[in-house]
C-alpha cells in the first residue's frame, strides 16, 4: 500500500469538512446580492429593456460550461500521467457540474432569445456547439457509469475528456467561424464605455460567484466520491466512528 | 537490449510484486529468480492469481508494486524492446475465427520479430509435430477445442524467444498432446530458455530444472 | 512482416470480395429511402442531398467502427498484439487505413454518379467529394477510438455513437460550411484547410492514443 | 419462472438505469446534425422533420438490433436457451419487446418535445406518433430477426444493414403516405390499418420464425 | 412425457449414429444403450468428435441418420417435452459476462422447468459445495477460468434433470474442484441418473457403473 496516496484522500476529505459548508452559505448570499444588483441596480438597456438581465445568468453560465470542462480534461491529464487518486474523483466529479453549468446557459440562452430572436431555437453553430458540448457531458458522465470498475472508469473517461477539449475552442469561435444570430446587438454594447461599466461590473461579480459555487459544490461532490470510493478503507471508519 | 545467442547469463527476476484488481489485492510481495533453462511451475486453486501474476510478468497486467527485472534492468513499465523477449500463450488462444489455422500463425508470426527465416515453410512443418497438418487450412471456427490449443502452442516451435508464458498449455489436450508439450517444454530449457507456467497438474516432475510456487491468497 | 500485416488487415475486408460492395448498397438504400420518407419533391431533395451523403457516410462509419476491437479483444489476440515487439501503431494505423478503405472510399467514387441522379453541378460533386475525402478519415479514426474506449463494456450499442457523435461536429461544420461556401460562390478554401489541419493531425497520433486506450482496457 | 426471465430480459438494459436515456440523446444528436448538415433554413428543416424522426429510428434499430444475439451466441447461452424445456418462442417475444421498449419507446415518448423544438402541429405530432409506436416494433424485429440469420458469419456490421433495409420499406411507404395524407387532410386510416395489420402479423410469427432461425444457426 | 420420479425402467439408446459437417463424417454408426445409474465415458483424442456427439443426443447437433431414443422414443427430431430430461454443459459456460455469479445461475435455472423449489435460496446454499460463495455478486466477467466452470458446474447440485451430458466436466478445474465433480457425478449415478460425460482424464476407475467409448475418427 502505497500510504502517501491513500493519506491524498484522507487529508482532502477530513479537512474539507468545513470548507464546502462555508463556502455554501458564502455563494448563497453573494448570489442574492449579484441578484439585486443585476436586477434592480444596473441600468436597463436602451434596446433590449429589461430582457437583457437574464445577461446576468446566461453569460457566466456560459462561461463556466466551458471553464469548468477544461478543468476537468486538466485534473484528468494529471490522474493519468501520475496518477493523482484526487484528481481522478475531482476530474469525474466535474462532470455533473458542468452538464448543469452548460443546461443553465442553454435554457437562459433560449428565454433570452425569445424576446431577442423571435424564437426559442436557431440551429446556428454557437447553439449547436453548446448544446453538443451537454451531449459530451453526458456522454463522459454514460461511459463513467457504464463501467463497474470505478478507477478503470475514471482512466478511459479521462481519455475522453481530453480528447473532448478539441470542442472548446469551436464553441468559443463558432460566433466567428459562423457568422450567425448569437451575440448580436448585446456585445456591440460593451464597446461603448457609457454602458460599460455598470452592467459589466455585476457581470463580472456574477461570473465570480458563480466560480465559488462551483467550487463549494465540487468540494461536497469529491467529499461524497471519496466517502463511496473508501468507505470500506480503514481510515474511512476510524474516522467516521471516532 | 534484445539478446540475441547470449542466453548463459540470462535472468528474470520478480521483486515484491504486488498486484490490485478493483482495488482487491490479487497478490502481494512475491520474489522470485529465474536463470536460464529454469522452469518455474506455479500452482494453486481457482482464483489464486495463476493467470494474472503471469499476465504481470509480460505487461498485460500492470502491477501496483515492485518490479520485474530482466538481467537487473526493470522492464515493467512496459516498453517493447524488451518485450521481444517473451512468448505469452494464456487461457484464449488468440485465433481469429474467421481465418484458416495457417493464416492465424502466419499473422501471428509476423508480430515476432524472432522470427527471421521464411514464416511459410516453417509454419507447415511445424504444424505436423502435433498432428495437425491436415487442418491447416480449416477455419479456426471449425476446429475442436483441443485443435485450436494446438494451432496456438504451435508458436512455440516457431519463435526464438527465451521467456515462454504458459497458461496451462495442457488444457483440452489429449494425452498425446500433452506429452508432445512437456517435451517441448525441456528443450527450451536445455537450449538455455526460461519458462513460467500455471497448471493444475505437477507436471514439474517430468521436466529437469524446476521450482514450483504453490499460491494460495483466493478470497 | 509489415507486408504480412498488411495483407492481413486487407485481408479481413476482402475475403469476401464480394464485400467492397456492401457498403455501395448501404449508401443506395439509404439514399433511396429519403424520398421515400421526405416525398419526391425534387427541388427540397437537391438541397439536402449533400446532407444525405454524409449522414450517410456517418451512419457508415458508427455501424463499422462499432465494436471494431471486440472480436479480438475477446479472443485473446489483443494481448498478444498489444505485448508484441512488432509496431503496434503502424498497424493500428493500418487498421484504420484498411477500415476506411473499404467503407467509406467505396461510398465516395460513386459519388459522380448520385450528382447525375440528383442533377448536381460538376463543381458541387467536386467539393463535396473533396470534403469527404479529407473528412472521413478523420471519422472512421475517432469512431475506432470510440470502439477502443468501450471495449471492456457489456454489448451497449448506443453508447458509443453518443461518445463520437460530439466529435464528428467540428468536422460536419466544416464540411458543411465549404459545400455551402461553393454553392454560393464565395471562398471556401479556409474550411478546406482546416479540415486538412484537423486530418494531418488526427490521423498520425491516433494510432498512439488507440494504443495507449487499448493497454488501458486490457488491463482491467 | 417466467417473472425471472421477464425480469432478466429487462436486467440488460435496466443495470444502468440511466442507460434508458441513451437512446433518447442519441436521438437529439441526430436530430442536431441535420440542422447542421443542411443549413438552418427553417422551412427547409420542418418539411424534413418527420423524415428524420424516421431515420433517427431506423438507424436506433439497426444499432441496438445489430449483433443481438452474439454474446450469447459466443458464451454458449443460445444452445443452452434453445435445447431448454422452457418456452423459447415466449422469451423470444420478450427479448424483442424488452428492445424496443429501452431504445424506441423513449424515443417516441420525447417527440411532442420536438415538435415544439421545430414548430409541428399537434395533428402532425401526433400522427407521427401513432405511425412510430406501430411501426418501430415491427422493425426491431426485422432487425433481431436479420441478425439471427447472420449469426453463424464473421463480423459483418454492414450486412445487416443490408438484408434488412429492404423489408422496412413497406413500412416506411405506409407511414410516410399517413404523414402526408394527415397534412394535406386526406384520410389516413387505411394507411395505419394496413401498418396495423403488419403488426399483428409480424408480432406473434417472429419468435417461431427466430427459434427456427436460430436453432439452425447453432447446428452449424 | 416428463419422467417424474419413474427412474427404474429410464433408458436411453442411441442407434446408428451418424454425423456430417460439411460434407465430413464426424461419426458414424455408433450404437449405445444407457439405463439408469450408468455413466459413458468418451474418450479420443482431440477432434474425434467427442462434443459433436454430446450435443447430438441433446440436439444441438442434428444427426444425419440414426436415433437417439428415451424409452423407446425417438427424439432427435428435437421436441422440447423430452429435452425436458437433459442437462448439458459444454466447453463454453453459458455465462453472461455482465450478469453476477448468482444472476446467471438464477436466469439458467429459470429455463430449467426441472426446478420447482425457491430458487434463490437454493443457490446461496449450493454455492458453496465449489467453495464460490464468496463470488456471489461478482461479475462472471471478473471471475477466474476455472471458477467460471464452477459456476457453471453449481447447476448440477440445483437441477432435477435425469440425464447430463457433460462436456469435459474437469477442465480448469483444480484438484478440489475436480474431486467434488466426481463426487457430483457418483451421487448423480446413485440417484438413478444417467450420464454421458466426456475427458481426456479416464475417471471411469473412480465411478460406479460406468462404461468407456473410445472414439477415433480423427481427420
Ligand atoms: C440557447 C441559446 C444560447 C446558447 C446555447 C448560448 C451559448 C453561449 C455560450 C456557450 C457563451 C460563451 C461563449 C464563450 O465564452 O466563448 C455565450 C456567451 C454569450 N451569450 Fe449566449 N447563448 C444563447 C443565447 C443568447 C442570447 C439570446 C443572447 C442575447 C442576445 C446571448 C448573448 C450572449 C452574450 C452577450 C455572451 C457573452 C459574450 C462573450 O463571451 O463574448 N446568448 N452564449
Ligand atoms: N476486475 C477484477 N476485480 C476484482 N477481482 C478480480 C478482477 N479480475 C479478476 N479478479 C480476481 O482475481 C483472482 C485471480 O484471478 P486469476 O484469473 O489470476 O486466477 P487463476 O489463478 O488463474 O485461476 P484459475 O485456476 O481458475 O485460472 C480471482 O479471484 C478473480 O476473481
Ligand atoms: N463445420 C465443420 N465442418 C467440418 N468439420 C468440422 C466442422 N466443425 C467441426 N468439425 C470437425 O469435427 C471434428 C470433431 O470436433 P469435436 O469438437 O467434436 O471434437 P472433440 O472430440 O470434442 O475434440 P476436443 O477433444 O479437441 O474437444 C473436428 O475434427 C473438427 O475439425
Ligand atoms: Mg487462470
Ligand atoms: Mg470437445
Amino acid at each position: 500500500m502505497n500510504i502517501s496516496k491513500i493519506a491524498n484522500l484522507k487529508f482532502f476529505f477530513t479537512k474539507t469538512k468545513n470548507l464546502s459548508k462555508f463556502l455554501g452559505y458564502l455563494t448563497f448570499f453573494l448570489m442574492l446580492g449579484g441578484i439585486y444588483w443585476g436586477l434592480f441596480v444596473a441600468p436597463s438597456d436602451y434596446l433590449q429593456g429589461e430582457s437583457y438581465r437574464i445577461m446576468y445568468l446566461h453569460v457566466p453560465a456560459a462561461w463556466l460550461s466551458l471553464q469548468v470542462y477544461m478543468i476537468m480534461a486538466f485534473a484528468g491529464f494529471i490522474s493519468l500521467v501520475w496518477k493523482v487518486k484526487i484528481m481522478e474523483i475531482i476530474s469525474i466529479q466535474c462532470a455533473p457540474i458542468g452538464a448543469y453549468f452548460t443546461l443553465i446557459a442553454l435554457v437562459t440562452g433560449m428565454v433570452w432569445g425569445k424576446p431577442t430572436w423571435g424564437t426559442y431555437w436557431v440551429w446556428d453553430a454557437r447553439l449547436t456547439s453548446e448544446l453538443i458540448l451537454l451531449f459530451l457531458y453526458i456522454g463522459i458522465i454514460a461511459l463513467y457509469s457504464s463501467f463497474s470498475d470505478k478507477r478503470q472508469a475514471v482512466k478511459i473517461t479521462s481519455l475522453l475528456t481530453i480528447v473532448g477539449l478539441v470542442n472548446i475552442p469551436i464553441i468559443h469561435f463558432s460566433v466567428e467561424w459562423w457568422n450567425t444570430l448569437h451575440q448580436g446587438p448585446s456585445v456591440t454594447k460593451f464597446d461603448q464605455p457609457s454602458m460599460h461599466i455598470s452592467m459589466l461590473l455585476p457581470l463580472l461579480y456574477m461570473f465570480v460567484v458563480f466560480n465559488l459555487y462551483f467550487v463549494a459544490v465540487l468540494i461536497k461532490r469529491v467529499q461524497l466520491g471519496i466517502y463511496s470510493r473508501e468507505k470500506k478503507s480503514k481510515w474511512m471508519e476510524e474516522y467516521l466512528n471516532g | 537490449m534484445y539478446m540475441e545467442n547470449a542466453l548463459e547469463n540470462f535472468e528474470i527476476s520478480i521483486s515484491s510484486a504486488t498486484c490490485l484488481k478493483s482495488n482487491n489485492t490479487i497478490f502481494s510481495d512475491i520474489n522470485y529468480t529465474l536463470k536460464s533453462g529454469e522452469l518455474l511451475l506455479v500452482m494453486g486453486p481457482n482464483g489464486c492469481g495463476k493467470t494474472t501474476f503471469i499476465k504481470s510478468i509480460c505487461g498485460i497486467q500492470k502491477l501496483e508494486e515492485g518490479a520485474i527485472k530482466l538481467n537487473n534492468v526493470d522492464i515493467s513499465h512496459g516498453d517493447s524492446q524488451h518485450l521481444g523477449n517473451f512468448l505469452y500463450i494464456g487461457h484464449k488462444n488468440s485465433l481469429n475465427d474467421s481465418l484458416t489455422v495457417f493464416e492465424n500463425l502466419e499473422y501471428l508470426c509476423a508480430l515476432d520479430r524472432s522470427i527471421q527465416n521464411n514464416i511459410k515453410s516453417e509454419i507447415t512443418r511445424n504444424l505436423s509435430f502435433f498432428g495437425i497438418e491436415n487442418y491447416k487450412n480449416y477455419l479456426v471456427s471449425k476446429l475442436s477445442e483441443g485443435n485450436k490449443k494446438k494451432t496456438s502452442l504451435t508458436r512455440l516451435l516457431l519463435t526464438n524467444k527465451k521467456v515462454w508464458l504458459l497458461d496451462e498449455p495442457l488444457s483440452y489436450l489429449d494425452e498425446n498432446g500433452a506429452n508432445k508439450v512437456l517435451k517441448l517444454l525441456n528443450n527450451h530449457l536445455i537450449g538455455g530458455g526460461i519458462i513460467i507456467a500455471s497448471s493444475h497438474i505437477d507436471f514439474s516432475v517430468d521436466i529437469g530444472n524446476s521450482k514450483v510456487f504453490y499460491m494460495d491468497n483466493s478470497l | 512482416m509489415i507486408k504480412t500485416l498488411f495483407y492481413k488487415e486487407f485481408q479481413n475486408y476482402f475475403r469476401n470480395l464480394s464485400s467492397i460492395f456492401l457498403p455501395l448498397i448501404f449508401f443506395f438504400l439509404i439514399i433511396s429511402i429519403f424520398p421515400l420518407l421526405i416525398g419526391p419533391d425534387k427541388v427540397l431533395l437537391n438541397k439536402i442531398v449533400p446532407g444525405i451523403v454524409w449522414i450517410t457516410i456517418i451512419f457508415t462509419t458508427l455501424l463499422s467502427s462499432n465494436n471494431f476491437f471486440k472480436d479480438d479483444y475477446n479472443n485473446g489476440y489483443l494481448e498478444t498484439f498489444l505485448t508484441s515487439d512488432s509496431s503496434v501503431e503502424f498497424i493500428l494505423f493500418l487498421k484504420i487505413i484498411s477500415c476506411w478503405l473499404f467503407t467509406c472510399f467505396p461510398i465516395i467514387i460513386f459519388i459522380p454518379l448520385v450528382s447525375i441522379f440528383f442533377n448536381i453541378s460538376m463543381k458541387d460533386s467536386f467539393i463535396i467529394i473533396s470534403t469527404l475525402v479529407i473528412g472521413s478519415p478523420v471519422l472512421i479514426s475517432i469512431g475506432i477510438f470510440g470502439s477502443a474506449l468501450t471495449l471492456g463494456l457489456a454489448k451497449n450499442s448506443i453508447l458509443v455513437p453518443i461518445i463520437i457523435l460530439p466529435f464528428f461536429i467540428p468536422i460536419l461544420i466544416f464540411s458543411a460550411s465549404a459545400i455551402e461556401s461553393v454553392s454560393s460562390g464565395t471562398p471556401y478554401e479556409m474550411q478546406i484547410y482546416i479540415l486538412l489541419a484537423l486530418l494531418v493531425f488526427v490521423l498520425p497520433t491516433m494510432p498512439y492514443l488507440l494504443k495507449y486506450t487499448l493497454s488501458l482496457s486490457i488491463n482491467n
